[in-house]
């Protein structure tokens, strides 16, 4: 492969490559809208090319002509192998068992991988109202994977959420296998967090543990965006490896050529 | 032999005057796909008050009807401009620091997607509840008290309910019916069938109105039937900025455009004046629209093909 | 773009002795329609035992299936010969005064045909019971105490429930699929999919293999995705004498004349024999029927007409 | 109209005739097998044109081109407005409440019009084993109406069932208005029972009483063929009004031309 023909990648597209990345060997994929949708996307032209994409909308087995702005794009249904009711994508589908993967994004995530998405400061005089559930919840709970991938900051990466909206390893890993058991959830829970500076984990315990630096990212801006002491493994922090030409092309030329979502 | 009741084809203006009323809840499902904007537009036109509004994502035709003052609630799962970002006139109303003054907080009742979905089930198969998978360790349990706890009867533990959505009223946009308000519909079907089933009147709303015969030669494609129906809508290009599977694209620079019109209320107002008040109808909004812009929403085709169902006699 | 996995194709033969296993939970589909009466031959050919037997309507392929002794057990919600009467050889199976010297009582678990869905259902969306409005005052729930009623959390009082039914195994027959899996139907659906999804493993016993893109031009016609099929058979004329909406007609006269080979078990062995065992596989069935009345069962075309999806890139 | 050209009316054909007619005036009927499949057809094609027909293989407003020998026929697709899931049918359109008139038949019926579907004798050791519910309790809890159709004798017109699969009047009116309100039911409850012998309705009670008599039959062949002291009003007892030339002839010629069922 040639050298990437544009400048050197941008945080956004580090974020969309690791993401992607991370599908590697995942089979059925529930997509969200944003940057879940180009990393799906871009998964399934790489390294997954035999990846279902799922969207909420009620699609099985899409494959999208374009990026489509909206999870209910049009390009989404034709050509796929099953258009259904939302009905049953939610209930066949996806309570059903047959998502490995879902990616959720959100307004807030704290160390155990929970999710807000439904407002900031107080639920009934909300200072910010944010879009809410969607499927974020159903998914977290029966997906049997879930990543995330967004943006990190103080505000956003918080010591306590304003709003639970969707669960991730609750108050850490003990807590949550005794609740996925007690209620039947299929999900594992949260395994991967990508960020524009980094990719992280869960450990043991079921909190956030940093595994690699993207090119360029520096411990001290780790730390500084996040609002709580973030888990660093002792030794040298491995970098993310860099996106490849042919992942920078397929993002500017095919995926998002407007730039308008990276 | 056909069950041929007569036609139930009105305009939408008297579809809206006779079917939708102040205070009603009024439910215009699709899901991304087919969401009757021009029933919305002419519910504005006809300054409906008190509404409750209920959708899966109230999207900009919600967002458009807060603004012009008909709603007083809304039921949803997901409140956002797909793809874009805020739904800004309804943020207005929801959040206490952006509130205009002598305006009132919107009640909201809120849902995930499963959820709703349930609700309109529940009501469709006229359930007391739906039960579902989801809310588990989440805190919408505690914002809704209406989400809750149904003990199973097989030994095995609780499981999350939701309760029955009976709107008064269903609007479904779709691609065809016949004058008897069979509807077919294909692309994403969203809960257009649920919601119908589950309201107790229904305006059908319709790219374009076919023979019986048209509607009788596919019968697996048929999602409502005329049985339920109340009204029939024949409204080309009704859906947008949405979109019609096969028919027109999705209109993804007007969802970009609302993101700043819709920032500001003056804006806002001054929008609805030019494109919805002073607009007497959908015709009149379609001869208003750009025509190159209604031309590169039309799709090259991408047949079907046909099945055999069988002369059996 | 294709997500394809590549071939599920099998001989029945092989798709049968991979995926049904004495004493599982087999679930052979399809409302009077599309009832695979040659996955229900094969599993009698390789001499399946004590396998629980669960269809909404047991038909004749569950006569065959009881008189050939692969059941131990019956889950329906209709024992009959559609149209005609009486399943004989299950009678004899049931009622004290006809049980051969030797043979055992089946056991029986029955339900409504809403019930029989809803297990399927519940067994598809993963729920712990499925609520319906049906058994009150019946004397069914003190026949099957799996029949029970769950308090309604709204405050509403009692509604009645089934548990779910995951099948070991679901076998469902229909139109077309390519070799992926991807099922598509059309005309009677019965519980095809919610009988799919309910089971751990499918087989999809299918009229014509198309190709990939014969599926993807019309996605709202699939009813199971490849995703869940275990294998698919291609097998024409595998639901005879059943039928298959417009490749062939239900072989009415057929259901009669089992009446009278079924009121005998000599008569029934002899039919099993001829018809069954000494047949190797649908193919060999074919063959050895009257070949005009074979082409008697054959519709004239009835198009469903094509509808378009548009091409968005 | 001419005089049938055939022979005299039968008792088949009596009930099947006046069945059809008791369905004046209603808009949507679910079809049960046999003789109600029949005698919903004759209606279709004389007194009721607007009728939709219902079948519960998921048929909603067929047009059979022939009379379909089960109720799955595929004639009862082709040409239908709408084809549906059995989980819509008996979801949406019965228990949604989208059902005027239900006809149900049964081995056994008792005075207050409850039917016995399942078993004669034991239920674990059965004398005859029946067919069972099939739709037929939700038919008889979720349509507004019902009306039965089925030949009256002394083994089937029975003091009481020996399983009750599809609830009538219960123990009466009284007993029934109650269940009714309180789990519910939008059946009414039976209203109409059609036999070869003649037609009956419930009174306040909830109790079967004669109404006609089909011509040649008499009020000693209606108490015999039936297993408790049948109610029967004073004064004489009106006779069912005979079938036209031309209902016969659409049962002779076009709806059962083989006489496989009448």
């Amino acid at each position: 492969m040639s050298a990437p023909k544009g400048p050197e990648a941008t945080p956004n597209e580090l974020m969309v490559v690791a993401a992607a990345r991370a599908l590697e060997g995942r089979r059925v994929c529930f997509v969200g809208v944003g940057l879940p949708n180009i990393a799906v996307n871009l998964a399934k032209r790489t390294i997954a090319p035999q990846m279902e994409l799922v969207y909420e909308a009620g699609v099985f087995g899409a494959s999208p002509a374009r990026l489509p702005l909206s999870i209910g794009d049009p390009t989404i249904v034709t050509g796929s192998t099953a258009t259904v009711s939302m009905h049953d994508l939610f209930g066949l589908y996806l309570q059903g068992g047959r998502i490995d993967v879902g990616f959720l994004g959100g307004a807030q995530i704290d160390r155990f991988g929970n999710l807000n998405t439904t407002v900031i400061g107080d639920y009934a005089a909300p200072k910010t109202r944010l879009p809410g559930s969607g499927g974020a919840c159903e998914i977290a709970i029966n997906a049997k994977e879930i990543m995330v991938i967004m943006r990190q900051s103080k505000r956003s990466f918080v010591e306590r959420l304003d709003f639970r909206t969707s669960p991730g390893h609750l108050d850490g890993a003990a807590h949550a296998e005794r609740v996925r058991h007690d209620e039947g959830w299929l999900s594992a829970g949260p395994t991967v967090v990508v960020t524009d500076l980094a990719v992280y984990g869960f450990d043991a315990d079921g909190e956030m543990t940093l595994r690699t630096l993207h090119p360029g990212a520096t411990l001290d801006a780790v730390r500084e965006s996040i609002g709580w002491k973030i888990r660093i493994p002792t030794g040298d922090v491995p970098t993310t490896p860099p996106p490849s030409a042919e992942e920078l092309r397929l993002i500017r030329e095919e995926l998002d050529p407007t730039g308008a979502y990276v | 032999m056909s069950g041929a009741t007569g036609s139930k084809l009105h305009t939408m203006r008297d579809a809206i005057a006779a079917h939708v009323h102040d205070g009603d809840t009024v439910a215009i499902e699709g899901f991304t796909h087919c969401i009757s904007f021009a029933a919305g537009h002419e519910i504005i036109r006809q300054k409906r008050r008190n509404l409750t509004l209920a959708r899966m994502t109230p999207d900009l035709i919600y967002d458009q009807m807060v603004a012009a003052g008909c709603a007083k609630k809304l039921i949803f799962s997901w409140l956002g401009n797909p793809g874009v970002g805020s739904l800004h006139a309804i943020r207005r109303r929801t959040e206490p620091s952006a509130l205009a003054p002598g305006e009132s907080l919107l009640e909201v009742e809120e849902y995930s997607h499963h959820g709703m979905v349930g609700r309109y089930v529940a009501g469709a198969h006229r359930l007391p509840f739906y039960p579902l998978r989801s809310y588990s360790e989440s805190d919408l349990p505690a914002a809704n008290p209406l989400i809750r706890q149904v003990e199973s009867p097989y030994g095995d533990g609780k499981i999350w309910a939701v309760p029955p959505l009976n709107p008064d009223v269903a609007i479904i946009h779709a691609q065809r019916a016949d004058a008897e308000g069979n509807v077919q519909m294909w692309g994403l079907l969203g809960c257009q069938k649920e919601a119908a089933f589950a309201a107790k009147r229904v305006i059908a709303v319709v790219e374009e109105i076919v023979p019986t015969e048209t509607i009788r030669a596919d019968p697996n494609r048929t999602i409502v039937p005329g049985l339920i129906v109340n009204a029939v809508v024949h409204e080309p290009f009704g859906a947008h900025p949405s979109y019609v599977q096969g028919a027109y694209d999705r209109d993804n620079a007007f969802y970009r455009e609302w993101d700043a019109i819709s920032r500001e209320a003056a804006a806002t107002d001054e929008w609805l004046r030019e494109w919805v008040y002073e607009v007497p109808d959908r015709a009149a909004y379609i001869a208003k629209m750009d025509a190159a812009r209604l031309r590169a929403l039309r799709p090259t085709p991408a047949p079907s093909g046909s099945v055999d169902y069988g002369d059996y006699r």
